[in-house]
């Protein structure tokens, strides 16, 4: 596959959903050792609403598409993994504009955008231990294969790999944001929630186009 | 998990078309969405709207504040949960008068951002918005580091200060001033002896020993300042006591409101308990107590603990926090 | 026993301190003796004094309700237990203004013992006393033995009532007129979910599995009608709705005051999910609402349960349930 | 032994109190089957008001002791038991007048009211599963054995076998009172802990007059 057109942008959803489902009492487990236990039960809804909007909807452009699924996301789980969630796609929806499909390049756009509408929306800043720490280096990965004019199965492959070493590294990061930061020092060395999202986002790309 | 409910998922709706139903005069909803709770019957003309919104699972917080000299909309999340930025829209629109909205809620990450989004959304729609953010426990953030701490039931302070103040007609810029310092002169801190049970989640997101207390732990079950063995109630406050004493710091001469809060399975027998012994130190430390509030203000469900918080007053605060107040969660005449 | 406490032999004496110093302004006690909670302030010329009394560990139930347009003096018990003769005496004294004095108590066998013996006191001392015994549980006995039927949490309605009623300087017979028809107008059931604690006991006085419940379970954990796996919310008030209308009854056309109380443990989050049912049925069955009160009104410390009370109006009840009242733990704005 | 003073009432509050400190648990197990579970509780606090009293009081005359001993145990402990006991102890005490110490009669005149007091103040009757049905075999036993000429020491003897008899067929009784009552059938064969009281304060007299 060397582009994503807007079915396999809804079928992308859809797997999000399932994957999400499938990780429901995982997240849990983690947003309940440092925050409040909460982010199974929202990704869950909210990449259910997504997958809803996505069936629903006759959108034939992926950008625009993109951006009704944030705004369903927001509706449907509007906590801070949730917004955040509706902030990127949204931001990323509006970024990539009025093409057809995405390629590299393209998808490269769309996560830079994503990340950044995190960014602004949180506050936050690489390093501090939140989903950043994985989905901006894997952004950083497919702009760099952007340049390299890698295909997109091997750029979302190196932007796995990317996600996969910032999920380790954040491992060691200490918590700066939401209620994981009350933890302080003793953050250091667990798992943080809303990385392992990131990380997930990244994993069914790259399943989907392995 | 013992609830009275239904089916989980439903808990919030349910509890809020009970809510609708047992006071109907009091109380309504607006676009159509129960979770856009707003005061019954007509806006008073030229009046600032003050909006909150929170999780669920709190109550009398968060919309139980709607009343009259009190709030007049609030948007209602899931459990632990930010209602949507859509939602504290459309109370924004629905309570607008032409004056402006103060929107006043806690200091969390989810609420923030989603009341961040509605301000960019309302002001898009031409209404004033000014935000007020509630922090005040003590035992989330130190000295220094005031803009990182967790709103708790100290905020009732800030809905009443900012209540009164709307309700004579004071600018938006008059009631964001008063909110801000009802939130400058208040400290909280609480003590948590059992978690408690998110319904859709069905079973605690922590545990503690069976003697154990926690010392600062938050409404959510976030980490407080010392986990040990359950102490005698004096003990406790004590050392609640001299933490929030010399945060602000409160001084030998000050007057203050006090409000001792029950986390939900605390009965109220063990509340006066503990007030005994903050007044005591009160009086030790020559503060004088204008009034006291002793109840459940900011509940996490069937969570068992208290909190205690201080309102330093000065004339002005006195005056506002003195006026009748009434809503279906909270009445009071004149002081 | 995870309770804020000092040591459990002053539990009762250190609430009450709190108490007092919480509301000094609206409390005070007679003869020396904490236990003898009077309202502060000077007595209205002419008017009947009502008192109560009873176990503590029942709050707001039963100096809670001491206050104006309520009650006039509390004997206050220990945990579960009568006050003393002696104790209800010295309220009695305390309160009589001339116009005499009604007992309303629940139908406990220590508690009639002892306002029996102090009624025969206070007669010696030439105070008149009358007697109004509350007793609305319909799980604890069956209809025709309505007289050994124990006094839960309708009580407050019948305090209400009679309160007004004295406020308002009519007779020692004709407020006990009035609490007697509030007494036969209300009927109440309750469901327990958890036991409680007795403080000096330290430990739950019975068991209830996991997920039981017992339907009908009295505030002192007295045994109900039907113990069995926890039901669905709407499922609990379909049961508890059938016995309370069948028993009055309470038909289509009448006008009813809904009352549901937490025991204590119970979080308002569910008792409003709870009315939500009420409600229902009521709507089908024709039952007009014309108030409602949703909260804790007596209280089983920290058991988890609740109870759903219907008192039927007239318009003398109507009148008398409208006017306004307050105490420290209870206000009530003119309906 | 053959008659009971002053001194010996007092030695029998000091028994009594160290009886149901002694039985304190036990009293409250089986009040917790069929009641509030208090009654080790106040039978313990009313039994040491009344200990404390007669150490305090320097009254020479047994009937206004024990007057004075039920008006120190209605204070102490209001509950069912400590009312119904003070009354009891307040009505027997009146019932033997200025005697100065207690033979056979004066005791058996003592338990009469000490019973009649109980049932007026309780508005119950013998067979009800109460205190009433060890209480009521002992003075009636006691009178029989005042009839019978019997010794202080026979007659208490008497009246413990009597008792004991009683709260074997208390047993198979149906609680009609407080709040065993509203265990209906099923508090038949169960032990009521009223009628243990009454027993145990037969036993302590036995013990004492052994
Ligand atoms: N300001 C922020 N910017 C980016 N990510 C954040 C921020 N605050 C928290 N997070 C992420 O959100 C995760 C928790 O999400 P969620 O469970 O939805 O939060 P909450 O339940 O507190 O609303 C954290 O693990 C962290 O990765
Ligand atoms: N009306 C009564 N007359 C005589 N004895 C009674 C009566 N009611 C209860 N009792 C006795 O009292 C015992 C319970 O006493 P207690 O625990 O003090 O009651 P409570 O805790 O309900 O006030 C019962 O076991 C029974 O023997
Ligand atoms: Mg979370
Ligand atoms: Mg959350
Ligand atoms: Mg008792
Ligand atoms: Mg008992």
């Amino acid at each position: 596959m060397e582009r994503l057109n807007i079915e396999d942008i809804r079928s992308i959803v859809r797997n999000l959903k399932i994957k999400m489902d499938a990780k429901r009492d995982y997240l849990i487990e983690l947003d309940s050792a440092m925050g409040d236990g909460d982010l199974g039960i929202t990704m869950s809804k909210a990449f259910t609403a997504a997958k809803d909007e996505a069936e629903r909807s006759a959108e034939i452009l992926p950008g625009k598409l993109l951006i009704k699924l944030g705004m369903a996301m927001a509706k449907a789980a509007p906590s801070t993994m949730g917004t955040l969630m509706a902030t990127g796609y949204m931001r990323g929806g509006k970024a990539i504009g009025d093409i057809e499909s995405l390629g590299t390049g393209e998808l490269a756009g769309f996560m830079d955008a994503f990340v950044n509408g995190i960014l602004e929306r949180g506050k936050s800043k690489p390093g501090n231990k939140t989903i950043i720490d994985t989905l901006y280096p894997a952004a950083q990965s497919l702009l760099q294969a952007q340049r390299n004019n890698k295909s997109l199965k091997e750029g979302i492959a190196e932007a796995y790999t990317a996600a996969n070493r910032g999920m380790e590294e954040s491992n060691q990061m200490k918590a700066q944001h939401g209620r994981a930061a009350y933890y302080q020092d003793s953050s250091i060395g667990k798992q943080d929630a809303g990385a392992t999202v990131g990380l997930l986002f990244i994993e069914v790309l790259y399943e989907y186009c392995r | 998990m013992k609830k009275f409910m239904n089916d989980p998922e439903h808990f919030v709706d349910e509890m809020i078309e009970g809510i609708l139903a047992a006071h109907p005069d009091k109380l309504a909803y607006a676009a159509d969405d129960l979770r856009c709770i707003i005061k019954a019957g007509n806006k008073k003309k030229g009046k600032v709207g003050i909006a909150t919104g929170g999780g669920s699972g709190h109550l009398p917080l968060f919309l139980g504040y709607v009343g009259e000299g009190l709030l007049d909309g609030c948007a209602v999340g899931g459990v632990f949960q930010s209602p949507s930025a859509d939602q504290m829209l459309e109370v924004t629109k629905a309570i607008d008068s032409g004056a402006g909205v103060l929107y006043i809620y806690g200091n969390y990450g989810g609420d923030i951002m989603n009341f961040d989004m509605a301000a960019e959304m309302a002001e898009m729609e031409d209404i004033k918005v000014q935000q007020v953010v509630a922090g005040e426990d003590v035992a989330s953030a130190p000295k220094g580091e005031e803009g990182k701490r967790r709103g708790v039931a100290g905020i009732f302070f800030v809905y009443k200060i900012a209540g009164a103040m709307a309700d004579a007609l004071a600018s938006l810029e008059e009631v964001k001033r008063v909110a801000q310092k009802a939130c400058a002169h208040v400290r909280t801190m609480g003590v948590a002896l059992t978690p408690c049970i998110v319904p859709e989640v069905g079973r605690p997101s922590f545990t503690i020993g069976d003697n154990e207390m926690e010392i600062g732990m938050g409404i959510h079950g976030e980490p407080g300042i010392h986990r040990g063995p359950l102490l005698k109630s004096d003990e406790i406050i004590d050392q609640i006591m001299k933490r929030i004493l010399e945060d602000l710091p409160y001084k030998k001469g000050d007057e203050v409101s006090v409000l001792v809060n029950g986390l939900g399975a605390t009965p109220k027998e063990e509340l006066y308990i503990l007030y005994r012994k903050v007044q005591q130190i009160l009086k030790k430390e020559g503060i004088s107590v204008y009034n006291t509030y002793i109840g459940e203000f900011a509940t996490s469900m069937e969570m068992a603990g208290a909190s205690v918080s201080l309102l330093k007053l000065d004339d002005e605060l006195k005056r506002l926090l003195s006026s009748q107040a009434s809503s279906p969660f909270f009445a009071q005449f004149q002081l």
